[in-house]
């Protein structure tokens, strides 16, 4: 069976949603929904436990082996996204399962299609494949954002939708330059073949280009952005939470790709160089800006996912192992705590009546383990100690202070973790403290079990990957060096007669 | 040929893409309609033009490259759906907003 | 028996003819397939065409198919030298043809043949009053053509479907 | 013999073609459009047999059959349009 | 177990204990209290049998690996130093627990409630009653309200007392760390812990805004403290103390020292309240007072100066030190001095002496000589023990007079002698009167100011300084004493003052007994410990200094008695320096803070409005200028292109098409307002496209091409039905030259691109795919083996999507009501025929006949051009001609209703024959032929992949349908106005 | 393939080609929509089944076996071809009679 344990984060909730979809009340795919997410959750542990083992784990689809067909390629990495996402996922949906999963039609099967995408997108070892599982993704994440209905919903959607199109044709493009250059869609056959390059060299970066321009629009860099805080805060609390796997997705795929083909190709090597770091950096900065002037709790949260997203994108320019290690580490925690902050955001917003989560006065409510939850996750989310926040933090200062841009880095990464955490104080101090005695808090039903579970599901997140940064940071490392080690994951995915692979000069 | 094609393609992009750039949501349908025209050519080109080889195979033929028309079918039926999807939403905002503009404002 | 079967003979013999056309009348594997396919497709459509005409006369079916054909032919040969000609001479007309046949389905026929024939495409079938209303390119004499229209067609066709 | 009578379908067809195209473009009524594109479309079918012939080869056959279709659907749905505005009522 | 582990379990159990008052106080006040003390207790208890050795001068070390891959390590270190904060922060922290226990309300409440009438003992106020809300919810809520605000107060005072060990734990934290990453940790910890007990009165807009202040100011300095510690850790290879103070030399001279030494100076400044930064140590008086006397007195504003005296080995030495150090600790004494004189509210007096002893501190270590030091840590302990029981005196007589406004409080030694006796003793020590501890601080720090070495040449100006400097502190004690407990009588109090109760005295009392135990007898109580704490701090052999009440009548002492002397006379003339002082402006921290922060967030407001105007077509704009620029770089960037393969050559047809491609695209662009004719025109593009693919030997593209198109195309017009008819010309010149821009951009680069592409020769593996179709795919068309075989995975995906569509049209429409016009754009009512005849009846002969068709083509695509999106295609384009012909009431009952469990149909067609391979061991997807021969029919040729293609029929006949349904219905919820001409 | 196959042949596809030219020399000609309904309706449907009679007859002589399936675009054309027409000239017939009875009111 370990044989087939790659593919099974895929097939698992894409068996769920089938099952969904058969039939059954909302009840039967709410047990499906929750069971595929534990199941789902076990087989992402055992891929990381398998994966930890250091060899590949190459999943050749219809017995097809790369580059001819389509390799599911699981490293360290892949598997700790794997496992990610499927965290996020269970969550996301135990909190849906308390009422949110009512308000419009077929959340169960579009959610567990959405992290059959969002799986698919982190565990394939093929570009064209990764274009399909994007498309996936995307597609449930267009019907999830407009679960629930409502304009803002529907006008975020717009945006979200034609942005992310236009990023779809570009993504083609890119594609049809790779195969038209290389002539191979396989990440490793492309690494191969850009390594040995002569002619053709101009088209190839510009493909690389390409390819790169649309992993930065789902990563949301500064000025593809402004998609971004709309579509998060517009979506319903869980779909937020599980969103907030998606930037990670381009910034993942943009690590991967930098790492394996981009880095060790002279020609490609300077294809990230000069313009990531600023960008990357201005985006936390307009992040931390957003996050300063947000007037809603839930744009605050879309705005942490952007500037943890801006901060992650500063690591793929230096192509560094121990870089990486630090950005993984706080890829893991931001996750978790940005996906915190949306549901956090709608348990808060439902207890202060018409105020809901406007940053401003409301009614006095009494829920001091919200305000526990909210605390925490504002401490994590801010980069103060002790939780993992300041961990994450520490970590990518400590690597990045030799590098080029060192102190811009760090200057800028310290003024937005101040902002932030002023802005949060504010916040916080608004919402909890600030009250106006003339309003009543609605009547609002204890929080249901499921919300509670979720939140302190994710909320815990912060203490724990701070108590256990150890292993998780180690493993960061495993990771990241096997992913700045291309010629295992080249090797990996081909197999060592790579030179043999029969090509053809076409014309 | 193959300038033929190249102009076709610059010319269905530049089209597609200024549609793209319009306010309501119809031309930026049309728009993407027309830039998946020329992407999807764009896409089928990377194999090259080859006339009267089409990849069905017999015995002693010469064959195109099979590839990117696996791709480029792909992309159709992908993009297919996500026209399908951006016209629904646009209704919905049209029925939600009462105005088809497509930052989804209220109709003044 | 026969009628559960087929339950739309004429419409199975379409289906088995098309299939053989299409597959080139290569296999008889495929053309057993086609055989199936004749079988099962009128069953499976049914519920589409719940009031189908019954097909009486098969074989005056065939010979006005085969007029048809020839008046085609005929018809397009005349157009395409007006089409060429000076338009002035051209005296395009609306008429209106009286029916006497009352089936949906035949009128629709008639129509079908009367926009591929003489110089005429139908426009309109009004089943309130049962007329059927054409645009002629050049009509000189309506009168002459809807006495042409009725002898030529409509008569055989009430015929073949005994309506 | 063929080959000339080949070559010369397709002078006249494209001939036809760019005949339709004018019309197109020239309109005036939206049923002059749907007509040219719908005769533009009957003539892209002759040219795909032209083409079949001349390649000798039946892989042109389909997209004709197919060609051939999708035109009349198509030109369904714009007399649809015109006539009543909804498609499916 | 060994000693050194018992470090970790003190700060461990600190922490840990913090949950014990919380979850002890719901059995009562006492309860919280009596857990506080005795967490306290215990780590007092813990940390004993480490104190002998330490005070004899060892260092007791202690790691365990946190993040060790970082330098982070859970590494602890008790020397004097250490041990001298811990029994600062234990020792007064009891006092304070037991302070608190009598300070904050009980019986009597003071909390403001949520509610705008304080409504004590669970009674509901009438207040409520009276206003105008909705009575049911009333008569439930109130009591629920009253109930809640009872449970409130206990959970409170359990809170409070949660924090403060928090708040001490994490001091505990800072002054036990050995890693100077963990040091950090808590050292933020600190500023969280009092950000929250500064809010405590959270109710009150000053307590916010006074924690936001200590949080940014604070939080803000620890980042740069972390910045400086990561620098520091670099410089020194190491971020533990054992290692860091021992590279004092490597330090100072790397070329990193300065920024380092500014970084973790902001860290020290800003947590010890130095100048300019001192700002928000006043307004955090809005904490209740045991807060300020544990937090703003005694212990964490003493970090500050911890740190430098923790760092003294490692950072001082150099000039920079001296003079940022004592620079700013110098103008901090003073002008703390100088502002403390001139307040008026009691607490603000103590606040502004706080910072002015900081400074003093800052300044004995930045003086940088060792006896300097050993002054600085003597009068952190001397400071922490008189101003802790000045602010509890402060404290009672606000407890007990209800304000603690100087001009109102007077004359309370009447009231309270014994309270206002120890309160003098304690404010005499802070003026520095012999026999009290501050005294023999002082009197250290006035002897390093005569002779100092750095002023040599003005050897009169630092005695100068700090006489100046010991006036003033003279002037505000004396201040504090007088206009307290004397000077006439009180003035309009809210309470009639009297002693407090007896405990809550007592911790002051046993302050003050401090005061003189360590100012009579210094070398017998305090001699030991400040040994061992400085000896920590220098990391060297202790100067030789004598701890005595008398030293001789030297300079020092002269200068001491001009101090006193000139204090009090300063504040004799206080009426016209008040005066003075009341005609300068005055500028309100919390004010200015928050109008900086008001400031701040509207810029951020409107540069984030000015970047982000919410516009999708700016958005779009800016993606194409930004892939434009980023690809032009790359591409240009790189070697040009070779261009080596032979060009095809173009045939007039191929012109041709072109020019009809360049009509149809230019004539839906430029017609794109008339929406009906862009149509037309778009589909003259789609027609060219399906031709180019048949003409360069695709022909699967160009039969998924055509159907694709005409569904859209029915889409479209679904969907135009409902949209306006018609674009309004909106954009402006300049808009419409911008997007033309960079449409001729992205057209010009792509083609360049694409003919650079195509006319390059290259290498592909797609040899493998025609030789692999027929023997390991068991079919002829390559391109569909490869759809359903080789990449079958993608297929998978995207009828995945497909069906996604299916289900979003369900989501997205359902119950929508959309209104359709009665007329056409141009005016026209629509035509009163809904199903013409002709066509309904054609329609049903042609539906089994196209079904015929569409098995045809998909049973043949394996071999030939078809395959199951074709046939999908085919046949949900018959179904809509259904639609079309006869509308929605004809053909919906006629078709399957249950569509979602046909997706899951055709996708477990598909997916399932992938899971089959599963069966006989292979990875999924993996796809079965062979040949079988059966009779009559001979052999034919049967492929797996060939289910799987039915399952994309199904799915994609399917979503047609789905989308189609839901599109037909929308019309149903609008009005019914719209039939036709009639109307 | 013999001389006689091959100017049926080649006579049919210029027949065809014809045809289909002066279907749409009317299109593009004739004074008004009815008219114009004419050419398409008739000339390029005969001409494009006169081209598909000679490339099933090609076929048929070139290839082993019959090649009928271009009947079966033929046959489609002339089923279709009455039902465009007919729904054009509805379609237009309304445009016009709908606004000339808007102009009466
Ligand atoms: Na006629
Ligand atoms: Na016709």
């Amino acid at each position: 069976m370990s044989a087939h344990a790659a593919i099974l984060p895929i097939l698992i909730p894409f068996a769920a949603a089938l099952l969904q979809l058969a039939g059954g009340g909302l009840s039967f795919q709410r047990r499906i929904g929750l069971a595929a997410a534990l199941l789902g959750i076990i087989a992402a542990a055992w891929l990381v436990q398998l994966a930890d083992g250091g060899a590949m784990l190459v999943y050749a689809l219809g017995g097809w082996t790369a580059p001819f067909g389509i390799v599911l390629a699981v490293d360290r990495l892949a598997a700790a996204m794997s496992l990610l996402t499927a965290l996020l996922a269970g969550a996301a949906l135990l909190y849906a399962t308390a009422g949110f999963d009512n308000r419009g039609r077929h959340f169960h099967p579009l959610f567990q299609l959405q992290i059959m995408g969002i799986q698919g997108a982190f565990l394939t070892g093929d570009l064209f494949n990764l274009f399909v599982f994007f498309e996936v993704m995307l597609l449930a994440s267009y019907a999830l954002l407009a679960h629930g209905g409502g304009l803002a919903r529907t006008r975020a959607g717009l945006a979200y939708v034609v942005l992310n199109l236009a990023g779809s044709a570009l993504f083609l493009i890119a594609l049809g330059l790779l195969y038209g250059t290389l002539g191979t869609l396989n990440l490793a056959d492309v690494a191969l073949r850009l390594q040995t390059l002569e002619h053709n060299i101009a088209l190839a970066r510009l493909a690389g280009a390409l390819l790169i321009a649309v992993f930065t629009l789902k990563a949301a860099l500064l000025p593809l952005s402004f998609w971004l805080p709309h579509a998060y805060a517009a979506a319903g609390a869980p779909v937020a939470a599980l969103f907030v796997i998606m930037t990670k997705v381009g910034i993942v795929a943009i690590l991967r790709v930098q790492a394996v083909a981009f880095a060790p190709a002279a020609a490609m090597a300077d294809l990230l160089a000069g313009w990531l770091v600023p960008l990357a950096l201005a985006t936390v900065l307009f992040a931390a800006l957003g996050a300063l002037a947000a007037t809603r709790l839930r744009y605050f949260a879309a705005w942490l996912v952007l500037a943890s997203a801006g901060t992650l994108l500063v690591a793929p320019a230096h192509a560094q192992a121990d870089i990486t290690a630090a950005a993984l580490y706080y890829l893991f925690q931001s996750t978790f705590i940005g996906a915190a902050f949306f549901l956090l955001a709608e348990l808060i917003a439902e207890r202060r009546g018409n105020v809901a989560d406007a940053i401003k006065p409301g009614p006095a409510f009494h829920a001091p383990w919200l305000a526990l939850g909210f605390f925490l996750a504002a401490i994590s989310a801010a980069g103060l100690p002790p939780f993992s926040g300041f961990l994450g933090k520490l970590m990518l200062l400590s690597v990045l202070r030799e590098a080029v841009a060192g102190p811009a880095i760090w200057a800028v990464l310290l003024t937005a973790g101040f902002l932030i955490m002023a802005a949060l104080a504010r916040a916080g101090s608004r919402l909890f403290w600030r009250r106006k005695p003339d309003m009543l808090p609605p009547v609002t039903p204890a929080i249901a079990w499921q919300r509670s579970a979720a939140v302190l599901l994710l909320v815990a997140a912060g203490p724990l990957l701070a108590l256990f940064a150890r292993p998780v940071a180690d493993y960061a490392s495993r990771a990241a060096a096997q992913l700045h080690a291309p010629g295992a994951y080249i090797n990996g995915v081909l197999g060592t007669d790579k030179h043999s692979i029969t090509r053809e000069t076409r014309p | 040929m193959e300038a033929v094609v190249a102009i076709a393609i610059g010319m269905l992009t530049a089209c597609g893409v200024f549609l793209l750039l319009r306010a309501r949501t119809f031309p930026v349908v049309l728009g993407l309609t027309l830039l998946s025209y020329g992407v999807n050519l764009f896409l089928f080109a990377s194999g090259r033009l080859r006339l009267d080889a089409p990849p069905l195979i017999q015995a002693g033929a010469a064959y195109t490259d099979p590839l990117p028309q696996a791709l480029v079918l792909t992309a159709i039926v992908i993009g297919f759906g996500m026209t399908a999807y951006l016209l629904m939403l646009a209704l919905r905002a049209l029925a939600e907003s009462g105005d088809d503009h497509v930052d989804g404002r209220m109709k003044p | 028996m026969m009628r559960r079967i087929l339950p739309r003979p004429a419409l199975s013999a379409a289906i088995f003819l098309l299939w053989a056309a299409l597959a080139n009348a290569a296999s008889p594997g495929m053309l057993l397939l086609g055989a199936l396919l004749a079988l099962a497709l009128p069953f499976v459509t049914r519920p589409f065409w719940p009031d189908a005409p019954r097909l009486a006369r098969p074989g005056t079916a065939l010979r006005l198919a085969a007029r048809v054909a020839v008046d085609i032919v005929v018809a397009n040969w005349a157009v395409a030298r007006r089409v060429a000609g000076p338009l002035a001479r051209l005296e395009p007309a609306f008429v209106e043809v009286p029916l006497d046949l009352r089936d949906p389905f035949v009128a629709t026929i008639l129509a079908s043949i009367v926009s591929l024939t003489p110089g005429t495409v139908s426009i309109d079938v009004d089943q309130e009053r049962w007329v059927l209303s054409l645009h002629a390119l050049d009509a000189p004499d309506p009168g002459a053509l809807i006495r042409e229209i009725k002898q030529r067609y409509e008569v055989p066709l009430k015929e073949i479907f005994a309506c | 013999m063929l080959t000339l009578a080949i070559e010369i379908g397709f002078a006249l067809i494209g001939l036809a073609m760019a005949l339709n195209l004018w019309r197109l473009v020239r309109g005036p009524d939206a049923t002059d459009r749907v007509l040219a594109l719908d005769t533009l479309t009957i003539n892209a079918i002759a040219l795909l047999v032209l083409f079949g012939i001349r390649a000798a080869s039946s892989a042109y056959f389909e997209a004709a059959l197919i060609l051939a279709a999708m035109g009349f659907v198509g030109t369904m749905a714009l007399c649809k349009y015109l006539l009543r505005g909804d498609l499916i009522e | 177990m060994s000693e050194t582990s018992l470090l970790p379990l003190i700060v461990a159990s600190a922490f840990i204990g913090c949950l014990i008052p919380a979850l002890l106080a719901r059995f009562g006040r006492g309860m919280g209290a009596l857990g506080a003390a005795g967490v306290m207790a215990g780590c007092l208890a813990l940390l004993a049998p480490l104190i002998p050795a330490v005070l004899a001068g060892e260092a007791l070390v202690t790691a365990y690996a946190w993040l060790p891959g970082y330098g982070l390590d859970l590494a602890f270190r008790l020397d004097g130093l250490g041990l001298l904060f811990c029994l600062l922060i234990l020792g007064i922290g009891l006092l304070v627990v037991l302070y608190a226990y009598y300070y904050l309300p009980g019986g009597h409440v003071r909390l403001p409630h949520p509610n705008p009438l304080p409504h004590p003992q669970g009674v509901s106020p009438p207040g409520l009653a009276a206003k105008p809300l909705n009575p049911a919810r009333q008569a439930g809520e109130g009591a629920n309200e009253s109930l809640r605000e009872i449970s409130n107060h206990g959970d409170r005072l359990g809170r409070f007392y949660t924090l403060l060990l928090l708040f001490m734990a994490a001091m505990l934290g800072v002054v036990l760390s050995e890693n100077l990453l963990l040091l950090v940790v808590f050292w933020e910890v600190t500023s969280i812990s009092s950000f929250l007990l500064i809010a405590y009165k959270r109710e009150q807009r000053e307590s916010r805004i006074a924690a936001r202040m200590a949080l940014a100011v604070t939080g803000g300095g620890g980042l740069a403290l972390l910045a400086g510690v990561l620098l520091l850790g670099h410089i020194a290879g190491s971020y533990e103390l054992s290692v860091v103070l021992a590279e004092g030399e490597r330090i100072r001279e790397h070329s990193l020292y300065a920024p380092m030494l500014i970084l973790i100076l902001l860290g020290a400044f800003t947590k010890s309240a130095q100048f300019p930064f001192h700002f928000w140590l006043p307004n955090a008086m809005a904490a209740p007072t045991p807060v300020s006397a544990y937090l703003h007195s005694a212990t964490m504003v003493k970090a500050g100066v911890f740190l430098l005296a923790r760092l003294h080995p490692a950072l001082a030495g150099s000039g920079l030190w001296f003079w940022l150090v004592s620079g700013v600790g110098a103008v901090t004494l003073v002008y703390a001095a100088y502002t403390a004189f001139h307040r008026y509210d009691l607490k603000g007096l103590l606040a502004y002496s706080t910072i002015s002893h900081l400074g003093l501190i800052t300044l004995l270590f930045g003086l940088d000589t060792p006896l300097s030091v050993v002054a600085g840590v003597f009068h952190i302990i001397n400071h922490a023990i008189f101003k802790a029981s000045l602010f509890m005196a402060a404290g009672i007589v606000d407890h007990e007079c209800g304000t603690r406004d100087m001009r109102r409080v007077n004359g309370l030694f009447k009231f309270m002698p014994i309270t206002a006796t120890l309160a003098i003793v304690a404010a005499a020590s802070m003026a520095g009167v012999p026999l009290l501890n501050g005294f023999l601080s002082k009197e250290m720090f006035f002897t390093e100011t005569v002779g100092h070495p750095v002023f040599e040449e003005m050897r009169w100006l630092l005695p100068l300084f700090a006489t100046l400097a010991g006036m003033l502190a003279v002037a505000y004690s004396s201040r504090f004493i007088h206009d307290v407990f004397f000077n006439g009588d009180p003035i309009d109090l809210p309470r009639q003052p009297h002693e407090p109760p007896r405990w809550m005295r007592a911790p002051v009392e046993v302050l003050v007994v401090l005061c003189l135990l360590v100012g009579i007898f210094p070398q017998w109580s305090v001699a030991p410990l400040l040994g061992a704490a400085a000896g920590a701090a220098l990391q060297a052999p202790l100067p030789a200094f004598e701890l005595a009440v008398w030293h001789g009548f030297n300079l020092p002492f002269v200068m001491s008695l001009v101090a006193l002397a000139g204090g009090i006379t300063l504040y004799a003339l206080r009426k016209p320096l008040f005066a003075l002082h009341d005609r300068l402006p005055s500028v309100h921290a919390h004010i200015a803070f928050e109008r900086f922060y008001e400031g701040l967030t509207s810029l951020a407001h409107s540069i984030v409005n000015w970047l982000d105007n919410s516009s999708l077509q700016r958005y779009l704009a800016l993606f194409i200028v930004f892939v434009l620029s980023l690809g032009g770089w790359a591409w240009l960037s790189g070697p040009p292109a070779v261009a080596a393969a032979a060009y095809q050559p173009a045939d007039a047809a191929a012109f041709a098409a072109l020019a009809t491609l360049i009509v149809g695209a230019l004539g839906a662009t430029l017609l794109h307002r008339q929406r009906l004719t862009a149509i037309v025109f778009a589909s003259v593009v789609g027609l060219v496209v399906a031709l180019a693919f048949v003409r360069f030997s695709a022909p699967d593209l160009a039969l998924t091409q055509l159907a694709v198109e005409v569904v859209t195309i029915v889409l479209l017009l679904l969907a135009l039905h409902y949209l306006p008819q018609t674009t309004p010309a909106e954009d402006s010149g300049p808009r419409l030259a911008r997007d033309a821009a960079l449409a001729v951009g992205a057209g010009a680069g792509l083609g360049a691109a694409s003919f650079a592409m195509m006319t390059s020769p290259f290498e592909t593996i797609s040899g493998f795919y025609l030789a692999q179709s027929l023997p390991g795919g068991g079919g002829a068309n390559a391109v569909n083996v490869i759809l359903v075989d080789f990449r079958g995975f993608d297929t998978l995906g995207e009828i995945t999507v497909l069906a996604m569509v299916g289900l979003a049209a369900h989501a997205l429409l359902d119950r929508l009501a959309l209104t359709a016009p009665g007329r056409d754009s141009d005016g026209r009512p629509w035509a009163r025929e809904r199903h013409p005849l002709f066509l309904s009846m054609l329609m049903r002969p042609l539906l089994p006949l196209a079904l015929a068709v569409s098995v045809f083509i998909l049973l043949r695509g394996h071999n030939l051009p078809g395959g199951g999106f074709v046939a999908g295609l085919v046949t949900g384009v018959a179904l809509v001609l259904q639609y079309l012909a006869s509308g929605i009431d004809f053909a919906q009952p006629r078709l399957p209703r249950h569509k979602a469990k046909l997706l899951a149909l055709g996708l477990l067609l598909a997916g399932g024959t992938g899971a089959a391979s599963w069966l006989f061991g292979r990875p999924f997807l993996t796809s079965a032929h062979g040949h079988a021969a059966l009779p009559l029919i001979g052999e034919i040729e049967l492929a797996s992949a060939m289910v799987f293609d039915l399952g994309v029929y199904v799915v994609v006949v399917t979503v047609v349908l789905m989308v189609l349904a839901q599109l037909g219905r929308l019309s149903r919820h609008g009005f019914p106005e719209k039939c036709g001409e009639a109307a | 393939m013999s001389i006689v196959t091959e100017f049926t042949v080649s006579a049919l596809i210029l027949l065809g080609a014809v045809f289909a030219l002066l279907g749409s020399v009317g299109l593009a000609r004739l004074p008004d929509f009815f008219t114009r309904l004419h050419g398409p309706t008739k000339a390029t449907t005969l001409g494009v089944g006169a081209m598909v009679l000679a490339s099933a007859l090609y076929f048929s002589a070139t290839q082993p076996g019959f090649s009928l399936h271009e009947i079966t675009v033929m046959v489609f054309l002339f089923i279709t071809a009455p039902v465009t027409a007919h729904l054009l000239a509805k379609a237009a017939l309304h445009r016009r009679g709908a606004k000339r009875r808007e102009e009466l009111k």
